[in-house]
């Protein structure tokens, strides 16, 4: 299957961000999905959680100003914004999963028509596992949202039937952002919200492990 | 940009309608929003079920709501007062549910449900008339009560300082109740006593962040 | 049976009060333990916990001096001494729950020689139950002292075999303080640890619903 | 006079000695107890329980206890680094256990121990291979796991600010697991930055109650 020229990384960034109103509370995964903070114009006020108690994250620290007591969950510099509000890890969990934020974006391996996602391990043995707060995040955001490419480098898809890699929450993602489409997951399965330029359902569609229905007026 | 203000108490109170549930913060009278419990007396609502530690208290708004007939389960600690009260005349003529807690159950159940802990095991009250017809288990040898996670629609609470984000920090013996009942409601509206711009209160001493709150009235108006 | 002239209640609390030492964490139930705080000396450090959320309960306030703000469990004005901290409801009662508290001293309507406790109920009908934290308290301080006249006023012994009353917590109770004697209650049932000036154990004995062993070496 | 302050890391860490569940408090490299862990690591100390969220990571004294052979167990939700670590070696020659648990699951046990809480349910890694062999429960629809409070022999926590009864405040993204932590060990052993007068840390924002921690040290000796 030939890779297609679809969004690259940062037009995925920013087209998830501009799907984020003003007044949310988001956690985005470490890895790609904290790059949408960059594209959220910071008169846009979203409130950045970071699993590590922090609350109201703001734009990266200019270089040789970083604050080594302020990271991310990525274990990054960052800044804080007016407003933000710091907190212990059970209260900062407490947050996530208590329902209280209304949007996680997380990385994926693979995404199931049923919603299910499986992101946190290959199950390769003798490789230590790690999960960190995926599974919280999973299990306890209002939304779930996943950013990953379309298919694996080698044409696998990702968008599948069944997940087939370790379940990291169930029934939880309702939409997913790739390199080729926005796709909701909806209780029919996936369905496409947006191609990106250039790119047929039907292209989409030849790289996922599950039906894809077309776009709904 | 987001502003969570509201100008008035009525602004405040929207939306609570009959038979809503509506936790009440506060200590005895210290932490309670009686600026906005006072206007809630005059809605003429029925049906309300009260989350309050002194549900039945002879101070503040509340004893107005129960003599009102306002109110048909409270779920408290303490409805005991000093003096007998509109809920003791309705209590002794089966006029009003009462639902008796421990104070710490009552608060971990509060906070459980704001942390998505849907239910616990607790040693507290196990083998009394309060664990009657719950689930016990025993763990690492002792008799614990499992104990369900207790939200809200409403939450109305008092707080010292905060700003348009919804952070808040509370004055001394004003916090008790009014944080964990902020994370348990579907609508947490803070009666708040000072106004911060935004970035002025010190990120380390926010006790509730801003996500745990909708709607903030500052008493005495815009001040 | 007769009323003896044993400690007064100022006396009681004071006789506790010497029995709690240096470092320790203590709440005080209402009433007539919020009194031993009085007789702790302030050189002497004892942080003291209300269920309200403060550590670090200091002296009454001066009249006229009273904090609004600064309320005991018993809804008394107090003031905080130097190195007094506030939590919120949650986590004042973790501490209780916890097993934080080196030493709970409530008012008792009955002991049981098992240690069982019922103070917070007498059972009428009609009449609203409120049981506050006594029941947090009773399970989780690692200390159960109870404070409390040694007989009813009609004469009916408090201290008894298995309580009549609800119970607050099962098993929990280790000394009784009363007017007339200090009582410990240990596997063997009560035993005798001191008789207030000019009491017999014999007097003791027969105010009691349950059999008093003498003092032990 | 309460005086939690010791004056020197040897003090601060006396009696930790094999087969001890030590906590280590931190994210990343951000509030972690680096000279206390460090010190442990010149103890020849065997058979110890870490529970520390990212154990196995390449950052802070921790590697050079795994390298050694002194950690037999490791409790925490994130033992990946971004290079191959003493963590994966040992892991992969099945030399050491991994019991890993979701974050906000490790945050919620720890905090059930200190809280008093012996066990509680959560959705969180419901159907998941984190759940096998677990106690499932179905509460308000939604499938929970019933998880255990996780508690330790000793906490090493870092804090900003002590005083002598061992009242804490952390700075900025050091709070992290330090408070939890805090409540959940049976000595906990708190290095600080900044030693201040009893009295001077306004009580509405300590952290850290004095009564949770056993003993102080004052990082850079006792400034």
């Amino acid at each position: 299957m030939t890779a297609l020229a679809g969004w690259s990384r940062r037009d995925m960034a920013d087209r998830v961000a501009a799907d984020i109103p003003e007044g949310w509370a988001v956690n985005l995964g470490i890895g790609l999905p904290t790059l949408i903070a960059n594209f959220v114009p910071i008169e846009r006020e979203v409130m950045f959680h970071s699993e590590n108690g922090i609350l109201g994250v703001g734009p990266l620290p200019p270089a040789g100003q970083e604050n080594p007591w302020l990271i991310n969950a990525g274990k990054q510099p960052i800044t804080l914004r007016p407003g933000a509000a710091i907190v212990g890890q059970a209260d900062s969990f407490a947050i996530i999963r208590g329902g209280h934020l209304d949007l996680c974006v997380l990385g994926g391996y693979q995404v199931g028509a049923n919603g299910d996602l499986a992101n946190w391990s290959t199950g390769r043995a003798g490789e230590a596992p790690a999960v960190g707060g995926a599974m919280d995040l999973g299990a306890g955001a209002k939304r779930v949202w996943v950013l990953m490419e379309h298919a694996a480098r080698d044409g696998t898809p990702r968008l599948v039937e069944r997940c087939t890699y370790p379940l990291t929450a169930l029934g939880t993602v309702s939409r997913v952002y790739t390199d080729i489409a926005v796709i909701d997951v909806t209780p029919d399965g996936f369905v496409l919200r947006e191609a990106a330029p250039g790119i047929s359902i039907e292209q989409i569609a030849a790289r996922m492990g599950a039906p894809l229905s077309p776009i709904r007026d | 940009m987001i502003d969570k203000f509201v100008p008035s108490i009525e602004a405040a109170l929207d939306g609570i309608g009959d038979g809503a549930t509506i936790m009440v913060g506060g200590f005895g009278a210290v932490g309670q929003p009686h600026l906005l419990v006072d206007a809630l007396g005059e809605r003429g609502l029925r049906h309300l079920t009260i989350i309050a530690n002194n549900a039945g208290g002879d101070f503040g708004g509340l004893p107005k709501l129960i003599a009102q007939g306002a109110i048909t389960k409270v779920i408290c600690s303490y409805p005991r007062a000093t003096s007998k009260t509109a809920f003791d005349t309705l209590y002794a003529e089966g006029r009003i549910d009462l639902e008796l807690v421990p104070q710490g159950t009552l608060a971990e159940r509060i906070r459980a449900a704001g942390a998505g802990v849907p239910a616990f095991f607790t040693p507290t009250a196990a083998g009394t008339e309060l664990a009657a017809g719950k689930e016990v288990r025993t763990i690492d040898g002792r008799a614990c009560v499992l104990e369900y996670a207790l939200s809200a629609d409403f939450a109305l609470i008092e707080a010292w300082e905060a700003d348009r984000w919804g952070n808040l920090t509370y004055n001394a013996a004003g916090r008790n109740f009014n944080p964990i009942m902020a994370t348990a409601a579907g609508v947490t509206i803070a009666l708040a006593h000072h106004r911060r711009d935004l970035g002025t209160l010190a990120p380390e001493t926010i006790v509730t962040p801003g996500l745990f709150v909708q709607r903030v009235f500052i008493a005495g108006g815009s001040a």
